[in-house]
């Protein structure tokens, strides 16, 4: 198995410090990403609502691409970038038609599509005992609500790795850590990605249930595997404390930061100095705690 | 191939078989079907270019006392219809010792060179060099050159031509047939005690070797045969007349493979094409 | 006697008149497999040194298929109707030895205790024009059977290919110096000086004594030499249609419709099972060696024994063509090899 | 042969268009024809009286009968000729009326078509054989699969007929779901009090066999003679003894050690125990996988206060075989496992309702429990989670039935009744309770039963909301129910104290499997498969097994007892007589041509191709051929089709007479 | 019918439950039909065996007509589908051999299909007569049926 890897605009960009976590983490499971060569956009921002050919070009491209470098597998740790290339790689398998035009578009032959995993079949793949040995600092007393959005483990039927209702899986990964993940109700509610630009107060209310939720079945943080939901729940919780003063702040950390916390990584090179509604001071104290117990 | 001797040696000297069912040396450079009952006769197996046969057509046609079990030395094609035969009830698979041969190819008939052009059309697409089913393999693969597939050309040309094109092509073939039932003879599948073309009352198909006797006959073999014939070809090379029957059957398989993705005696496990069926299936052509 | 010349071209010229004055004119047919009808304006293929066609000629004297009669039923009684066409003009040319010889063998049988008037008419209307045999291989053992390549046995004109692409034409029966006759300009006298006849190669060896062969068969129908003989024989008619000699038939009614049909006669083989099955579901001859015995028999001794003829011509055509090797010439010289 | 040829001219409906007298005329032409007359009525007494004069007149031993189609009155005229000794099944019905004269016009033209059809099948005449009506042997006893209502129900009509019964219930307990209701719609009277009776009825009954825990192995031979064999699993207590004192069940120590399949997991059970107070049989089991001595061989305390030494840790299964007549399957259904979806089931959960996430909310079945008098609350509407009353409920119609998305596309027919049902005990024991009924559609069809869901809305104040729920979840206590009402168009949210789901009835798990075992055809969904919907829906295409209940389809309480009851019918018609008389048209093998293939086997869709031995003076083994069991075989003639060497002939359409058909064909013009 | 027209004709193999109760029905609603096709009633299509077919023509049938139960209605549970499967390959085996597919028809008509089993009939003997008569069989029927014709 030969996996590529598809960083996405957000890897680059808003998310930075998912990138780097993932990358850290990764470094100490030694494993090395090796980005596509050359990949192009994923084509989940505007270009569905406005084409649906482009919309399925785009994602062919990076799929094909991958496949002619000679992988056989594309990790997308992006959920909206998981979301397209699994989708269209459906696609081009199911629809002959469409894969035509594609063809033409792209004026290239499409190879076998390679198999699409996002950050939680990724990790879920590596072997539960390898992290478990590089835990350095046991994160009991830090209560978690995993929050997978509206794409991790959909679309129901195709995303085979959990129940696309009552999913465990994040679950299950975040345990490693020593961290308690709380039982709550919205992990897969809407965060109102798809409003976030025209129409922020929506994503503020959105939002603001999730927070108050997790806070309400007592999570310290929420943790999340995708760069949308993190700029909403984060980048935002300032504007919906503003509006609504009685909101808990409540870091969001990505998955990935969390694993890093808990392998001793430094917090900087996480990147959890990035983050809008900072983390680091509330996981000191958490830890401190336990330190004294 | 001492190793092949050795083995049928081992075999025999063991009682695991009776007796086997292989190739010996017959003329300038050729073969021909061989019994080994002793030790001393199993010196005399051979296996090369030239044994073309498919002996797996002695296992329920020959007459030859069955005692015990039976060894055989078949090529992977061969071996596919065996497998049908244990699937088709003729012969239980613990009864059938079958001594597999990696094959390097096959020529056209008994006695031919082994060049190129001689080389036979089933090993033009083979699949099975190496043998899906066996008791003991042996013999290593080499590479040979595949001849150019001619039957498939054939068929694509035949298909190319109008109805009335091709219905003229077949009669010129089935004219020429003599009813001699070499094909059905030479044919492992075609079994039966009674074929349906020895059956009077009613007598579904004329004996004569006239155009209606012969088309019949000719497309009932062929319907008898399809989702069953392993394309061993021998129907095709003992016909005396030079008529491609064997044809027939490819275009048979290309049908099963294209609407089924099956093809005859490769899996022993997997169930026939005839006598199964799926709730939904092909059905564009039925109104 | 007579001797003349006959060039190629004019053979073909021949041809072509032939099939002006209503004759059928048959030849090897290019592929090799049999004789077939020469279409106008096509060449006569004459092959001294190919191999003998797959099927035999026979089927001009006795063909693999024959009406007998067509009958039509009404509620109270049959009509029958005779064919027609029976016995048409035909000229065949190029037959070798080995074939040409056939037709005298078959004429014992069918004129043996009842006189077959399909077989009669026949031979009757047709000109056998024999050619002297270059060919030889491992199956050929026409000289262990009293025959040789070069004999004109059978033939009406025996053609002897020359040197110089021409044919040396003899004239062997009454019939044939009339069929010269009758088409003479084709014919040229011969000019001593120019009339080489291509060397041949040398006759093929005797593989075995017939008669020594006989003399065993006659009293070694029960021996174990037979046992497991047909153990590998397939069991199918590619031996007995192809042979110039063998004559086994069956015959058949087939119906049209409920009311009219034909009674047929067609070849039949005794190396089937079928051929000997009782209606009973008994045979006679049950397992393949009986029936391969039964074949030896009839061709080495039966036959003698009854028209003091040796019922096969040495062509080799059944074990050429046998798809699993079995060769009865092998099979005779075992015999006359034992003990 | 003398074959006689009768025109009928149906008054004028075929003399019309098919000039009758012409086609005699040729007809009496054809080979074969010794007499050939056309009448007006064919069917009428002077039409057979002529038929029957013709036979003795001309010493016929054939008939063809140009008429209406066969299907009308090729009885009739077969038994007019079977009247004058000629065999049925020498009799053919050439179609002149439905296939000829109604749809054609030109008079020439018909007259030919008629004189066509009947000389084919003069020709075919002459090739059929007298047939005679296939006799086997009935065992008068009856096997009735499934102790719930249907079986229940079924068992006693035969047994009450006299005839005798053996009835197989895989549970410890016969019942089935009905014993676990608390009241019935549409009268509201209590399940138990109307069940429980006729298990006991059962139970006691001198001609029904009752074998519970256990389950059928095995199914050979066929109609009036089968052969079953049934597994009796070991309950570890010897039932001779036992007299179901109930002391071991008290004295059990570990009491919470497994859930109460009989209470739908709401309460527990000891290990060794009765599922409900009324079971009957009422003898306990021991539940090997969570009994303490199975575990480490210690404990033993119910054998110390067992007074009869009946139980006993090493009793095994046994195998016990029944010469069995009839059989009646009534398996019964399943709920539908809303819990989200087990990792290897097709079918997708309802994840988003948080069933056995959140504790209160629970199934249909849950409920009835809840509400019945001898459930875990005794009847009082108290939620699990922390035994309060719940002041709002939600009911949600159409849980896992009538959804695509969830691999359901039926439906499941019962819930709209019994969700209406539960709404009313709810209500009957919450006075100032609100309840709440989100509904796709109202089926309601049945004697009182719109009434009821009338009395559940008007009475009883129960709010209907047409739509769906999209999700639910848990807010400081209260269950928010977010849904859609599609009337109002607005969405809704109702903060709920417990929800009740719908669940649709899915087939037994097992049911393909005994499907298979008893080689009848079952549905998509695992649902057994009926003959035919509208004019055999108790019988399956195996003769002598019919169809009780819902094992067949959803069904409410009355349908399963109408059906069952029905079956019962069946099964008494098949002991009415001592001898099964069968249609002669079998298929018939050659066993000197056949060679064994066996491809009849395969494509036959009764098993009723077998393996024969032929084997010769001493015992050798010759050849195995393939044998038609006449008991089994339907004549649909596939096997006739397919048999290469055609030594397998179906009587009636053998090859011959088909080809003399054919042959005849040749002369149409 | 006068002599220069050429009239097909057309056998009919059809199974008793579902076709011929069709072709019933079409009669008792009167539906009018051309009267080229001459019916023959088998069980079940899985009785119809493709040598039935060549039998056909061999009598001089200008085209074939093959119908039975649609899938899953079989009388017999899955006759039908041997069937289906069988004329799979006799279908294709046909027309390789040069008998237009124009002159074979299969189809499923149910018993209730009264007017589909009429516009199958006309379709059937419309498309044959625009095919004209089946020389090729006619000419080697010639070969062996003279001199009788």
């Amino acid at each position: 198995m030969k996996t590529a890897y598809f960083p996405g605009c957000s890897m680059a960009g808003t998310s930075r410090e998912f990138s780097s976590s993932l990358k850290e983490v990764l470094a100490l499971l030694n494993i090395e990403l090796n980005e596509i060569d050359d990949w192009s956009c994923c084509g989940a921002s505007s270009a569905h609502v406005t084409s649906h050919l482009l919309a399925t070009a785009l994602p062919a491209r990076n799929l094909n691409l991958a496949s002619q470098q000679g992988y056989d597998e594309i990790f997308a740790p992006c959920a909206a970038c998981y979301s397209r290339l699994l989708m269209v790689s459906r696609e081009v398998n199911n629809n002959k038609k469409m894969a035509a035009k594609v063809e033409d578009v792209l004026g290239e032959k499409l190879l076998p599509t390679p198999n699409v995993v996002n950050l939680l079949e990724y990790f879920t793949q590596i072997d539960k005992e390898k992290l478990a040995q590089l835990k350095k600092i046991d994160l009991s007393g830090l209560n978690v609500a995993c929050y997978y959005g509206c794409l991790l483990v959909r679309p129901n039927g195709i995303n085979e790795l959990d129940d696309s209702e009552q999913p465990a899986s994040m679950e299950a990964l975040v345990s490693i850590t020593g961290a308690k993940p709380v039982d709550w109700n919205f992990k897969t509610e809407c965060c109102g990605a798809a409003h976030s630009i025209p129409h922020t107060n929506i994503v503020e209310i959105l939002s603001k249930k999730i927070i108050d939720d997790a806070v309400a079945h007592k999570a310290d943080i929420i943790v999340v595997g995708c760069p949308m939901c993190h700029s909403n729940l984060d980048m935002r919780q300032r504007k919906i404390k503003k509006d609504y003063p009685d909101t808990k702040e409540t870091p969001i950390l990505y998955l990935t930061e969390l694993l890093g916390l808990s392998f001793g990584i430094d917090y900087n090179k996480l990147g959890l100095n990035l983050h809008y509604i900072d983390p680091i001071k509330l996981i000191e104290k958490r830890l401190e705690k336990e330190a004294v117990k | 191939m001492a190793q092949l001797v050795e083995t049928a040696k081992e075999l025999l000297k063991s009682g695991k078989v009776s007796y086997i069912i292989g190739y010996t040396a017959h003329g300038d450079n050729g073969t021909k079907p061989f019994i080994a009952r002793t030790e001393a006769d199993a010196e005399k197996l051979v296996f090369n270019h030239h044994c073309v046969n498919n002996l797996s057509v002695y296992i329920n046609k020959a007459d030859i006392p069955e005692n015990g079990n039976i060894g055989i030395i078949a090529k992977g094609c061969d071996i596919r219809t065996i497998t049908m035969l244990v699937q088709e009830n003729q012969i239980k698979r613990e009864h059938i010792y079958i001594i597999g041969v990696n094959c390097n190819g096959q020529v056209k008939d008994i006695g031919m060179n082994w060049e190129k052009e001689n080389v036979a059309q089933k090993c033009a697409l083979c699949e099975v060099r190496t043998p899906a089913l066996y008791d003991v393999l042996v013999g290593d693969l080499e590479d040979f050159e595949k001849p150019e597939p001619t039957t498939m050309q054939l068929i694509q040309q035949i298909e190319a031509m109008t109805p009335k094109e091709r219905w003229a092509y077949w009669q010129e073939q089935f004219d020429k047939c003599i009813k001699c039932y070499a094909c059905r003879q030479a044919c492992p599948l075609c079994y039966c005690d009674q074929c349906i073309v020895d059956k009077n009352e009613p007598q579904w198909i004329e004996t004569s070797p006239t155009s209606r006797g012969n088309l019949s006959w000719n497309i009932i073999r062929a319907l008898h045969q399809s989702g069953r014939c392993v394309g061993c070809g021998e129907c095709s090379r003992v016909c005396p007349m030079g008529i491609p029957i064997g044809i027939l059957n490819v275009k048979m398989n290309m049908i099963s493979m294209r609407d089924f993705g099956f093809k005859p005696g490769m899996n022993i496990n997997e169930s026939t094409l005839v006598g199964s069926y799926n709730f939904t299936e092909k059905e564009n052509f039925i109104r | 006697m007579n001797e003349y010349i006959i060039t190629s071209t004019n053979i073909n010229q021949l041809a072509g008149e032939l099939l002006n004055e209503g004759y059928n004119v048959v030849a090897e047919a290019e592929d090799g497999t049999a004789f077939i009808a020469v279409a106008a304006g096509s060449n006569v293929i004459l092959n001294p040194f190919g191999k003998p066609t797959n099927l035999s000629p026979k089927q001009y004297i006795f063909p693999k298929t024959e009406t007998l009669f067509y009958y039509k039923k009404s509620q109270t009684d049959v009509e029958i109707i005779d064919p027609t066409g029976l016995g048409h003009k035909t000229v065949i040319f190029g037959t070798k030895p080995c074939d040409s010889a056939a037709n005298k063998i078959l004429a014992k049988v069918f004129n043996w205790d009842y006189k077959d008037e399909f077989f009669n008419k026949r031979v009757e209307n047709t000109v056998v024009i024999g050619l002297k045999c270059g060919y030889r291989d491992a199956q050929c053992f026409c000289t262990s059977v009293g025959l040789s390549p070069e004999s004109g046995e059978g033939s009406d004109v025996f053609l002897t290919p020359l040197e110089n692409g021409d044919y040396l034409a003899q004239t062997i029966t009454e019939k044939g110096a009339k069929f010269v006759e009758e088409h003479k300009k084709m014919f040229d006298a011969i000019s001593a000086d120019k009339n080489k006849p291509v060397p041949m190669p040398e006759a093929p060896a005797k593989k075995f004594d017939a008669a020594k062969v006989k003399v065993w068969l006659d009293s070694n129908f029960e021996n174990e030499f037979w046992d497991g003989l047909g153990d590998l024989c397939l069991g199918c008619a590619q031996c007995a249609y192809v042979c110039p000699t063998c004559h086994c038939f069956d015959i058949v009614d087939e119906n049209f419709d409920y009311t009219s049909g034909r009674r047929v006669k067609n070849w039949d083989c005794c190396q089937f099972t079928m051929f000997t099955k009782h209606a009973s579901g008994h045979n006679p001859r049950s397992v393949q060696s009986d029936r391969f015995r039964q074949r030896v028999n009839h061709k080495f001794k039966y036959y003698p024994d009854r028209f003091d003829m040796i019922l096969c011509t040495g062509c080799g055509r059944c074990s050429r063509g046998c798809g699993v090797g079995m060769d009865i010439s092998e099979i005779v010289q075992a015999i006359d090899n034992l003990k | 042969m003398k074959i006689g040829v009768f025109v009928c001219e149906c008054g004028e409906n075929i003399g019309r268009t098919v000039d009758c007298k012409k086609v005699a005329e040729i007809a009496s032409h054809y080979p074969g024809v010794a007499y050939s007359v056309d009448y007006k009525y064919m069917c009428s007494d002077p039409g057979q009286n002529l038929i029957k004069k013709a036979i003795e007149d001309y010493k016929l031993d054939a008939v063809v009968v140009g008429s209406c189609s066969p299907h009308m009155h090729e009885k009739t005229f077969r038994k007019v000729c079977s009247s004058m000794g000629i065999n049925p099944y020498l009799v053919e019905i050439a179609n002149l009326r439905e296939h000829c004269s109604w749809i054609h016009d030109n008079i020439a033209e018909a007259t030919d078509k008629a004189a066509d059809l009947i000389r084919l099948l003069v020709e075919k005449v002459k090739y059929n054989e007298p047939l005679f009506p296939i006799h086997v042997p009935v065992t008068k006893q009856a096997l009735v699969i499934g102790g719930g209502i249907s079986g229940i129900q079924a068992a006693l009509d035969i047994a009450n007929a006299g005839f005798k019964v053996v009835m197989v219930e895989k549970e410890p307990s016969i019942g089935g779901h009905m014993s676990q209701l608390s009241e019935t719609f549409p009268t509201l009277d209590c399940s138990q009090c109307i069940l429980t009776p006729r298990m006991v009825e059962v139970y006691q009954h001198p001609n029904i066999k009752l074998l519970t825990y256990s389950e059928i192995e095995n199914v050979e031979g066929f109609i009036g003679n089968f052969k079953v064999t049934i597994r009796k699993k070991a309950r570890s207590i010897k039932e001779d003894l036992c007299n179901g004192c109930g002391m071991c069940i008290q004295k059990c120590p570990n009491k919470k050690t497994a859930k109460s399949d009989f209470d739908e997991g709401l309460t527990t059970r000891t290990a060794i125990y009765v599922p409900f107070p009324q079971a009957v049989p009422n003898i306990p089991v021991i539940d090997r996988t969570v009994c303490t001595y199975y575990k480490n061989g210690k404990c033993k305390i119910c054998v110390k206060v067992c007074g009869r030494d009946a139980i006993d840790f090493e009793q095994e299964d046994t195998i016990l075989t029944e010469e069995i007549g009839a059989i009646i399957v009534a398996t019964g259904y399943k709920l539908y496992t809303i819990d989200k979806k087990p990792a290897d089931s097709p079918i997708q959960g309802y994840g988003e309702y948080g069933y056995g996430q959140y504790k209160d909310v629970i199934s249909g079945l849950q409920f009835e429990r809840i509400a019945s008098a001898s459930g875990p609350t005794a009847g009082e509407m108290k939620r699990p989670s922390d035994g309060k009353e719940p002041k709002k409920i939600v009911f949600i119609q159409c849980v896992g039935s009538r959804d695509e998305s969830k691999g359901f596309s039926y439906c499941s027919k019962i819930c709209c009744m019994y969700t209406a049902k539960h709404a009313m005990l709810y209500k009957h024991k919450v006075h100032d309770g609100e309840a709440y009924v989100f509904y796709m559609d109202i089926r309601a069809g049945g004697k009182n039963y719109d009434e009821f869901v009338r009395r559940a809305i008007e009475e009883d104040g129960v709010n209907y909301i047409r739509g769906r729920v999209s999700r639910i979840y848990e807010e400081n206590g209260k269950y928010i129910v977010k849904g859609e009402d599609t009337l109002a168009g607005l969405p809704v949210q109702i903060d709920a104290d417990m929800v009740v789901l719908a669940t649709a009835m899915v087939a037994q798990p097992e049911s393909p499997k005994l499907a298979q075992i008893l080689s009848i055809p079952y549905d998509k969904y695992g649902f057994l498969a009926e003959l035919h919907p509208k004019l055999h829906p108790i019988e399956t295409s195996t003769g002598g097994i019919f169809l009780a209940g819902s094992a067949n389809s959803p069904k409410d309480i009355p349908e399963c007892v109408a059906m069952a009851s029905a079956a019962a019918a069946k099964t008494l018609v098949l002991f009415g007589s001592d001898m099964l008389e069968r249609e002669p048209i079998v298929a018939k093998v050659d066993e000197s041509t056949c060679i064994g293939c066996l491809y009849c086997k395969k494509v036959c869709p009764y098993n009723a191709i077998e393996i024969k031995e032929i084997r010769n003076r001493n015992g050798e083994l010759i050849k195995t051929v393939a044998y038609v069991n006449t008991g089994l075989c339907q004549g649909c003639g596939t096997c006739n089709a397919t048999c290469p060497s055609k030594s397998v002939q179906l009587l009636g359409f053998r090859d011959d007479q088909i080809f003399a058909q054919l042959c005849a064909f040749a002369d149409t013009i | 019918m006068e002599e220069n027209k050429f009239e097909p004709r057309i056998v009919a193999f059809v199974c008793n439950w579902c076709t011929y109760t069709g072709a019933d029905l079409a009669g008792t609603s009167r539906l009018k039909q051309l009267p080229n096709a001459r019916l023959i009633r088998v069980p079940c299509t899985g009785r119809i065996d493709p040598i039935f077919l060549i039998k056909a023509f061999e009598s001089g049938a200008d085209g074939v007509l093959v119908s039975g139960c649609h899938p899953g209605d079989c009388h017999y549970n899955s006759g039908n589908f041997h069937a289906r499967r069988r004329w799979m390959f006799f279908k294709e085996l046909l027309e390789f051999v040069g008998i237009d597919e124009k002159r074979v028809h299969f189809s499923w008509v149910s018993a209730s299909e009264g007017k589909k089993w009429v516009d199958i009939v006309d379709g059937v003997i419309e498309t044959v007569r625009a095919e004209g008569p089946f020389n090729e069989y006619e000419q080697i029927n010639k070969k062996n049926m003279i001199p009788i014709e």
